[in-house]
């Protein structure tokens, strides 16, 4: 009987602040057979539930950039407060080889933490590229450092870091960092930019796309990938985020 | 019996499909491409989401969990309205008879001279076959009883799509009335061709270290494995007072769960929430599975089986 | 706060109770040992098994199965009759009030008239609460539709009842309604001084195997687990619309599912199927885990969490 | 989803006469988790559904007296005919020390025999009392002496072993075979004479009782052993056959 409980209740053991608005919730317990790349349905009740990648399992530790009101509500709880969450759901990334490159833009640096983990972890060589519009917004960057992760920045207004897009970040790392997969999350123009460089490149790639979810379990549709980036990065026509996804595989040739 | 020589064609209203798995409304019928994509899986037939006459967002977060039983969902019957669904509709048609699959289309109102207007509409998307969900509320009821929880607004609805297009129309009804059998029987008199048989059964989940009810919507419709009998008992009764065919849904997640609906009387057989279970997948899965069980008992087709368990 | 302070005293239309599990209708309530048993292994309060007018053996075997989802069962109200109830209930109360526990009786009839006449000769017994059994079919009715099946019926049988008693009455409610409050609160205005609800949902388990009905009645009621989000919804859709206090029952077999019967509104919790899941001792077995759960989250007593979810 | 199914059908192997109207169905595969004492509700669709003692788990084999109208139907099955069980049901026999007297009247030797051969295989030793009202009406005996149980028979009317009661069959073998506990199965009257044996003798007794079984799952009621009984053998009123049962355990002192 023990998924009788739709959702599990986890109580914040620690709120840290990652950047501005950005927060760590390190919950009070683990999340079992998590993998990285995959979320949770985090929900307060009253006032909603949304999809929130899996930063750390052990313990389950969400980052939430606090954008609208409900990543508000989820940056305020203190610790002691509770919060309810279903999952792990989805399809999250595979590590592939020994030398593994991680690319992120925004709260997508939250998954790719809980990846250079495990990576770590399993003896590999990581290299994390991150991007944001400015110095402020950058998230994680020493916890990726402190990590034993080669870290490159990227700015668009050159606060720190390479000015430019993330892209160009990843570029100039791998002249001197062979990866053998390319891992990526972060806004939509971003991967696109990342699928697009790793076939121009032959280079394996993993992209964790973001979609407006509601019910998190592929039933109602609401987290399909158009038709025109399913054709961009080579994936089946209705391709669901949330079940088939959030991760996409691409192979080259 | 070799399972090559199984049969699984079946012929519902008129409409002709390769096997009698049909994709349940609501269920990935949201787009053309994943309406398509369901019937590259292995679906006989596929259902659109039911469309209504104006959009409607639904109801926010949390719309639908999974639980030990299955699932229970209030979507709130999100929707792009009439006007956006047609275009929609008349693209998954194209590709749908590409693939020699049929369309079937799903519509709901508020009142019984709107769902006349949104027959009207629908007619112009050729779908092969019209569902009328009557489970939503009408709202001329006091209590806002749904129009498949009586007899007098289940045969209204009928009757005012009946009156507005010259195709197929299948009522789909709520198992949760006194005598399913006699709303059917009020919906095959009142011109239907088919009836679609369960709806999700109105359930509510309770957190109880929240003290909340986990739907945003508080109340919800139960699906998956845990209603199949309550399913089976409503598609036999109706089998056994109408002489439609009944398109049998509720629970379906395996073989074996397909030739019970069928045994009970059913002409074609629903899949709505084992998707969830079993992925997009689950259409061949369950026909392969359908298929092995027929080859190993002995039914060459599905009118062999067809209703044994009601007679 | 210490499971020492936990309060789990209710008190149901003036019949007070230790803690508010209540033994169902129709489980094991057919002796006054079996009764004195429950009792005996932690229950608040214990219901005979429904009595009707005449003897009745029940229906054959297959009566009762258990399944995935709990236990479908088609017993058929199997009961000595009404006279020969009389001295067993007189019994069964004076082993019970010697533990100082409550009796509810249990009855049912065909038609209103022999649902007076039922309560008539109940009364010689003197249990603490009438149960009114009204999912039994109305033989009136060209369908066999239940009592419970409308509002004129179900408020025609507890007129009958009341009539005749001055003994609390609880009237026990089919899920099978579009409206359940509806009844509900026609049975209160018909003078009901509480609901039961829920009665097993209508169901029907296949051997696809066998091509046949599993019971031997072809059609049987769900009972456990699987139903428990049914169950919650119509507590919670009662206790908004009615006044009088309710009996929630339906798939209660933990200490969490009893939580969320009181957190829907219910006073007090029925456990039917769950003696069958974990034994008779299911009752202070439940009645622990519901008192660990409320020290544990600090509700002192069940009115502080009570219709905590409907709010 | 293993048991969403209700019943598991069998098919008959064989189908072996065991007395004039006793015949052993001997199924196609077997009955898992079963233990000697535990029965199985067995369901012919149309006809009925009634409990049987397991004979023996592997293959799953039911010894059947044709008595009446099921009984007779599940006589006249022949291998290949299929037939539905549910079970294993109920609380079976527990051996206790090395040396067990098994005490079968009718059909009650179709559990013993289950027990015997588990006694034996773990290398204990086994003397079976059977009794009946003629030679005729005596089950097993051969099976029981062929698996190496000791063997004593007694008949109302002496036509085979003992003239009399099963109970002087047992008084007799416990003279120079000193069992631990005495196992029992058969008619009523039978198991109150050997639980009386028990108490006066101070000899561990298990006792496996009939009723009329409706549910078998411990809902109805129906197997309710009636509180004069209880009483006489040291029950709690309310005792139910199918789950507190059919074994009763009697431990002296
Ligand atoms: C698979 C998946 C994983 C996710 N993981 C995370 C995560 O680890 N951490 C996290 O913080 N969020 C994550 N999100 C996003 C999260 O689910 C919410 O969308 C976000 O918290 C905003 O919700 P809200 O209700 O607070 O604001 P909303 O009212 O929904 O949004 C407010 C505004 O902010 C915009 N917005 C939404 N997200 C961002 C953003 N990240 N940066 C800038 N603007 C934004 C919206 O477009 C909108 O205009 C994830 C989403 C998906 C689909
Ligand atoms: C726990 C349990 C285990 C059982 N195990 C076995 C078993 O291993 N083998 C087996 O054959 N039966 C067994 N039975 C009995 C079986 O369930 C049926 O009662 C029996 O087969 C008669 O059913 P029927 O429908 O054929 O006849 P019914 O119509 O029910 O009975 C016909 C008549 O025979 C009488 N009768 C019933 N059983 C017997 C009997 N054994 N000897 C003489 N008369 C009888 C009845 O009282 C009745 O008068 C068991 C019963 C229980 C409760
Ligand atoms: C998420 C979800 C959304 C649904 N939306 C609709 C809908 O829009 N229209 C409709 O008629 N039925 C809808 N249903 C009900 C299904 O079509 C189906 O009747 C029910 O789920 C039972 O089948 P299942 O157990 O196979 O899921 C929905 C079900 C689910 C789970
Ligand atoms: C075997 C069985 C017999 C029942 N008989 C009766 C009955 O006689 N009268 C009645 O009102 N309810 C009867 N019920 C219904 C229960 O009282 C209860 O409403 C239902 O089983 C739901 O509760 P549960 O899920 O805890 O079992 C019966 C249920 C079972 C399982
Ligand atoms: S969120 Fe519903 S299908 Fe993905
Ligand atoms: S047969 Fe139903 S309680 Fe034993």
């Amino acid at each position: 009987m023990k998924d009788m409980q739709a959702y599990q209740r986890y109580f914040v053991s620690k709120s840290q602040p990652k950047n501005y608005r950005t927060r760590s919730l390190v919950l009070d317990r683990p999340l079992a057979d998590a993998q990285p790349g995959q979320f949770v349905m985090a929900w307060l009740p009253d006032i909603g539930e949304k999809p929130f990648s899996i930063a750390g399992a052990d313990p389950l530790t969400l980052t939430v950039a606090d954008v609208g009101p409900f990543s508000r509500a989820l940056c305020c709880l203190e610790a002691g407060q509770p919060l309810w969450v279903r999952g792990p759901l989805g399809q999250g990334f595979e590590l592939k080889g020994k030398r593994h490159i991680l690319v992120g833009g925004g709260y997508g640096a939250a998954p790719l933490f809980f990846l250079a983990k495990r990576a770590l972890t399993r003896g590999d060589e990581v290299c994390v590229c991150l991007g944001a519009r400015n110095q402020a917004e950058l998230l994680l960057a020493d916890d990726f450092r402190e990590l034993g992760c080669r870290v490159e920045l990227a700015t668009e207004d050159g606060s720190t870091g390479q000015r430019g897009l993330v892209l160009e970040a990843v570029r100039a790392a791998l002249t001197d960092f062979p990866a053998q997969t390319l891992y990526a999350c972060g806004p939509k123009p971003m991967l696109l930019a990342l699928a697009a460089f790793c076939k121009d490149n032959q280079l394996a790639g993993q992209f964790s796309w973001e979609a407006m979810m509601r019910c998190g379990i592929g039933l109602c549709g609401s987290c399909e990938i158009d038709e025109t980036t399913c054709d961009a990065v080579g994936l089946g026509h209705g391709w669901l985020t949330c079940k088939d996804g959030p991760v996409s595989f691409y192979q080259p040739g | 019996m070799n399972k090559s020589e199984v049969d699984l064609t079946c012929e519902l209203a008129g409409v002709r499909m390769r096997n009698p798995l049909v994709l349940a409304s609501g269920v990935l019928g949201t787009s053309a491409a994943l309406l398509e994509r369901v019937g590259q899986c292995g679906a006989g037939g596929v259902s659109a989401k039911s469309c209504g006459p104006e959009a409607r967002a639904g109801h926010p977060n949390p719309i639908a969990v999974a639980w030990a039983g299955g699932v229970v969902n209030a979507v709130g019957l999100t929707n792009p309205g009439l006007e956006a669904e047609i275009p929609a509709l008349i693209e998954t048609r194209k590709r749908l008879h590409a693939q020699g699959i049929p369309l079937i289309a799903s519509i709901f109102a508020p009142t019984v001279e709107e769902f006349g207007r949104m027959t009207e509409g629908i007619n112009a998307a050729e779908p092969d076959l019209i569902e009328v969900n009557i489970s939503c509320p009408n709202v001329g009821d006091e209590f806002g009883t749904p129009f498949s929880g009586s007899v007098e607004s289940a045969a209204a609805v009928t009757q005012a799509v009946r009156a507005n297009t010259a195709i197929p129309i299948a009522i789909k009804l709520s198992p949760n009335v006194p005598n399913i059998a006699r709303i059917a029987l009020a919906a095959q008199d009142a011109g239907a061709n088919a009836i679609t048989a369960i709806n999700t059964v109105p359930g509510m989940l309770i957190d109880p270290y929240a003290g909340r009810p986990v739907l945003s919507n508080q109340v919800g419709g139960v699906s998956g494995w845990s209603i199949k009998p309550i399913a089976l008992r409503c598609v036999a009764e109706i089998c056994k007072t109408v002489t439609i065919p009944v398109i049998g849904l509720g629970g379906v997640s395996r073989g074996l769960d397909a030739a019970e609906m069928i045994m009970a009387g059913a002409t074609a057989v629903g899949v709505g929430s084992a998707v969830w279970q079993r992925g997009v997948d689950v259409f061949a899965v369950i026909t392969e599975e359908l298929r092995e069980f027929m080859a190993g008992e002995g039914y060459p087709d599905l009118e062999s089986m067809r209703g044994m368990a009601i007679r």
